[in-house]
């Protein structure tokens, strides 16, 4: 328990330092587009509330975990589509035909 | 083939594949030409996630897993089409659901492990709850403002920031006892309710004007919540994607700060939307010069060089299509035409940007603060749309003014300058703005779209005499 | 052991990604005081080889520990010292007397 | 305060600590105001992890632990205070002694662990032997060349590739044999003699201007060696620093092989400093004009701007001191001095702006090729000393020239050309030089040291009557 935590520290600390390094290089251009993408890879909480629905413990938590599930997945369809939509409208003006 | 044979490190292998998807999907995000290779990269790594955990030998029945996916996947769609203008308000009701999600989690594994849960854990669990619980009310009431069916004016009274400090140390307080003593689950409902209640109370004094940092300072709470969820159910992967989120979110909303010249924890504390409108009107009495469309159309057909500068009114006015209209007009008679975009124009972080990218203009167009005010000097016109404090030299020379050391557009260097605005009343700083009192300025006094409209008219007609006139 | 592994691979894989991207951006100029700061920085594994001779479990470990110990404390003293050096080296012209 | 009394996960914490010490340290190393506190936060993080280490429980005895850590002090600290032109070589024999660490390590962890050793265990545990053994004598070769105690020329012969491969394959293979009987203890020193061995004929066909490349490399391989430490004894600490050291030296490589235009899978396989120096007798009747100490002077002393471009010349002849005298008279004269530093230039990757700046040189006159380019057209002279291929201008214009599409510093664009060097012989790429027979290059023949200070003692000799002249 307390080595796992150690090491999730660990990991925290080097995925947020990665975080840093990465966004504070992401063009202003970007900035709504990487809003909706973060938002999408966070929804992979889904993954946690599936294991809640399915290993079915309580009739409590498999309500909770279903009404999670759906919420996650919201946000994962939603949030790919519209970053996707978002970066097909950016076009340089040398790509494009005019 | 069968769910009994994969083994438990190959999902966790997976998990390993699909976090350096994650962490590669926002390097490509970084820049244009790799962004969507990005987004790709992103869905692929949810794949595998997603996949490997379905075949998770802990999961006993299917039938509620499809089903809240499909319901998901329903809700998910609409929200993935919405139109441009609606980003904003999109995005603060995604962070509602992705905290939503958190929370739950969270309340369902506290009622599962009770009373046997470890300090740090009960401490992290709270943690998540807590934050999830305020950040899902507080980006619904974000959303709420953004889509304008809540009063966008801040709301104040006396006391405030003590009543709203106070219910968060309250709920903490009760999260410390829980560490003590997990056994007390009837305490339990208090750390989830008492954050529902402050976010609400959190939103309700900041104006609409301020989203922006909201939504971002939002965004970082629900990646912190994510990643205490991670800590809880020991997932690397989670840890990393919630990581990731909450420093983005964090930076950003640090950039916005940096960009209004707001201190950071002035933004932290939630303390703000509190500067207090003075009265322009004793002010008013001086003269400005005004044009009407075909004056200003005659200008700007002339000129070789054109800044736009699109900004909170812009959005409102919904112009930005007009401005591709614009922008096309003057285009075609050889002018050249770039857009100066300050950091905190629009209604979330890079708004303007997607805006203007939506009506088609090509994004090597859009030059944010740094690159386009060394130009400013050598333009013909700056063209204001819509933005007021953003473009205030008082930012720059006057010490007593509250925007000052902000940093600006350095539209008042260029030859002329035009600002398109309803009134002469002022903007979200709710100051003066110098700028429209110097010689060199021309106000355009009109809706937005509806006055770009007239310009790209009056150019269209009167487009064969001037070309002939080159 | 095997969920330990996969920890292991995690961080591994994120300090991979910070050493790139930090790396990567380091400027031409410090190039070389870079390569004799990360070599302090490795000599850490005095870390490991210390542990081998205070525990002392068997002479071979020891001995090949002790030698272990000096070869990874002389990287640390010599690459921290020499990276100082160099660094007090590099002067700009605004802030060096005439 | 005893030993006893400190808990196992204070010393981890402490680690995580040291962790995020080092990763600020290469952070703030990247930019020269903030690299000294990079280094601190370096030497703070070490200290840290090695007091922890040392209240750590399992310890029985100190007093080995001491003499080494005294032994290890005292060799340190003549490694840290060699002069800079020893740097590369002092840097090579740094990796050595990691290596040997590394391996010396991880052959007393497998006695110990023998015959019980997990398979990935063991397969990390060899990769750490294999990499640890092979860096350590590549690294003292490649340390005696570049202190030019062995031949610097390549040392090459029919099949050597297939020699060497075969060797490692061998090694590999044994490794293997070890995963799958981890108690075979007699084939152990197999996988530590063999990649000795390997180690050395590495680099015995590479030449010694190639030595940047290999130390990169070797850099990289002690890095990696170093965190297949750490996943042996399930050291996170460990695993990071080697991870950042691995992924330095091949970024460093990666760089450098870019800048010569190498593909990465030659430096990757060892197979280079193949390059046959092409018979350049016959173009030599060519005739190039030449100048005196007195005359180049002259010409420097009239120059509005000048831009040197040291080699591998400068650094051999260690003509720095010189230089600076150099750049000092010319700036008291008026006189803009830049300098123009190729990414290879030198003995190892940055060497160049180490010597300059020992010399005294101030770091924002020294500028990489990217920023020097675009000046040239505009400088006046372009003073090369002891650089040549980096100067060629076929790497541009020949598609049948070996180094054609390797980056160049474009100082035929410059209004004249002076180059010192000792004779017509070609640079390492072994090629003719056209820059040499342009109507606008001066070639300065003699040593780079005793030209340097030849021009030197001319400025300071007509410099009163120059300066009257201004
Ligand atoms: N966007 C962000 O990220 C963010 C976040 C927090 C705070 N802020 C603050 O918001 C301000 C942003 O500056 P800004 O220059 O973009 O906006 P601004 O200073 O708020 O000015 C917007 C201007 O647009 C005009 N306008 C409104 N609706 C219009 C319409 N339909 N047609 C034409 N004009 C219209 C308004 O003038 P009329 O009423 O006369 O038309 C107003 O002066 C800064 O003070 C910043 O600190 C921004
Ligand atoms: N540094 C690296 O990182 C690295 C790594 C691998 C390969 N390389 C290769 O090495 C080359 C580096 O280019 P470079 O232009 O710096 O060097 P270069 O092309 O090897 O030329 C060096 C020149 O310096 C002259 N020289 C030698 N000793 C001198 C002395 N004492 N005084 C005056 N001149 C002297 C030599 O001419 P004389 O004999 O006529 O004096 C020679 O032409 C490139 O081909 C690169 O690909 C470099």
């Amino acid at each position: 328990m307390t080595s796992d935590l150690i090491t999730s520290l660990y990991v925290f600390m080097l995925a947020a330092f990665v975080g840093f390094e990465v966004i504070r290089r992401v063009s202003p251009l970007l900035h709504t587009p990487l809003m909706s993408l973060t938002n999408a890879l966070d929804a992979i909480a889904v993954v946690g509330a599936i294991l809640l629905v399915g290993e079915h413990k309580s009739n409590l938590s498999t309500v909770l975990g279903a009404l999670a599930v759906a919420a996650a997945t919201s946000n994962v369809v939603g949030g790919f589509l519209i970053t996707d939509r978002m970066l097909k409208m950016f076009k340089s003006s040398k790509t494009k035909k005019p | 083939m069968t769910t009994a044979q994969i083994p438990e490190q190959a999902i966790e292998f997976f998990y390993l594949i699909a976090t350096a998807l994650f962490v590669l999907s926002l390097k490509w995000l970084s820049a244009p030409a790799t962004a969507r290779r990005g987004v790709w990269a992103g869905e692929i790594g949810m794949v595998l996630a997603i996949g490997a955990t379905l075949l998770h030998r802990g999961i006993v029945d299917y039938t509620w897993i499809a089903i809240a996916l499909v319901v998901g996947a329903i809700i998910g769609i609409p929200l993935g089409l919405v139109h441009m203008t609606a980003v904003p308000q999109r995005t603060a009701l995604s962070h509602a659901f992705g905290a939503l999600c958190v929370s739950l989690v969270g309340t369902a594994e506290f009622y599962q492990r009770t009373p046997h849960v470890p300090r740090f854990m009960m401490a992290v669990l709270s943690m998540e709850v807590i934050l999830g619980s305020l950040t899902f009310t507080g980006s619904l009431m974000a959303a709420g403002k953004l889509q304008e069916v809540l009063p966008q004016r801040p709301i104040t009274y006396k006391g405030q920031n003590i009543v709203n400090i106070s219910l968060l140390a309250i709920a903490v307080a009760v999260a410390v006892y829980l560490v003590m003593h997990p056994g007390e689950t009837r305490l339990f409902p208090l750390i989830i309710g008492i954050p529902l209640v402050f976010g609400v109370l959190m939103i309700v004094p900041i104006g609409g004007a301020d989203m922006p940092t909201v939504i971002s300072l939002l965004n970082s709470y629900a990646g912190l919540s994510a990643a205490a969820m991670g800590f809880v159910l020991d997932s690397k992967l989670l840890i990393i994607a919630g990581a990731l989120d909450g420093s983005s979110g964090f930076v950003l909303s640090v950039i916005m700060s940096k960009a209004m010249n707001r201190s950071f924890t002035n933004v932290l504390f939630g303390a703000f939307g509190q500067v207090q409108p003075t009265a322009a009107g004793a002010i008013e009495a001086r003269t400005v010069r005004t044009a009407t469309a075909e004056e200003a159309a005659a200008i700007l057909g002339a000129a070789n060089s054109v800044v736009v500068v699109p900004g909170y009114g812009m959005a409102v006015a919904q112009a930005q299509h007009k401005v591709r209209e614009f922008y096309d007009a003057l285009t075609k008679r050889g002018v050249d035409v770039k857009f100066g975009i300050h950091p905190v124009a629009g209604r979330m972080p890079g708004h303007m940007n997607v805006l203007l990218a939506e009506a088609d203009i090509p994004y090597d167009r859009l030059l944010d603060m740094d690159a386009i005010n060394p130009e400013l000097p050598q333009t013909d016109v700056a063209l204001v749309i819509g933005a007021n404090d953003v473009t205030n030299p008082a930012a720059r020379s006057d010490k007593s003014s509250p925007i000052y050391g902000m940093p600006i557009l350095d539209v008042d260097k260029a030859r002329t300058v035009m600002v398109i605005k309803r009134s002469m009343s002022p903007g979200f700083a709710g100051i003066d703005n110098e700028l429209y009192y110097l010689d060199k300025t021309l106000m355009l006094f009109g809706d937005a779209k509806t006055f770009v409209g007239d310009i790209v008219r009056q150019l269209a007609g009167e487009g064969l005499g001037s070309v002939a006139g080159v």
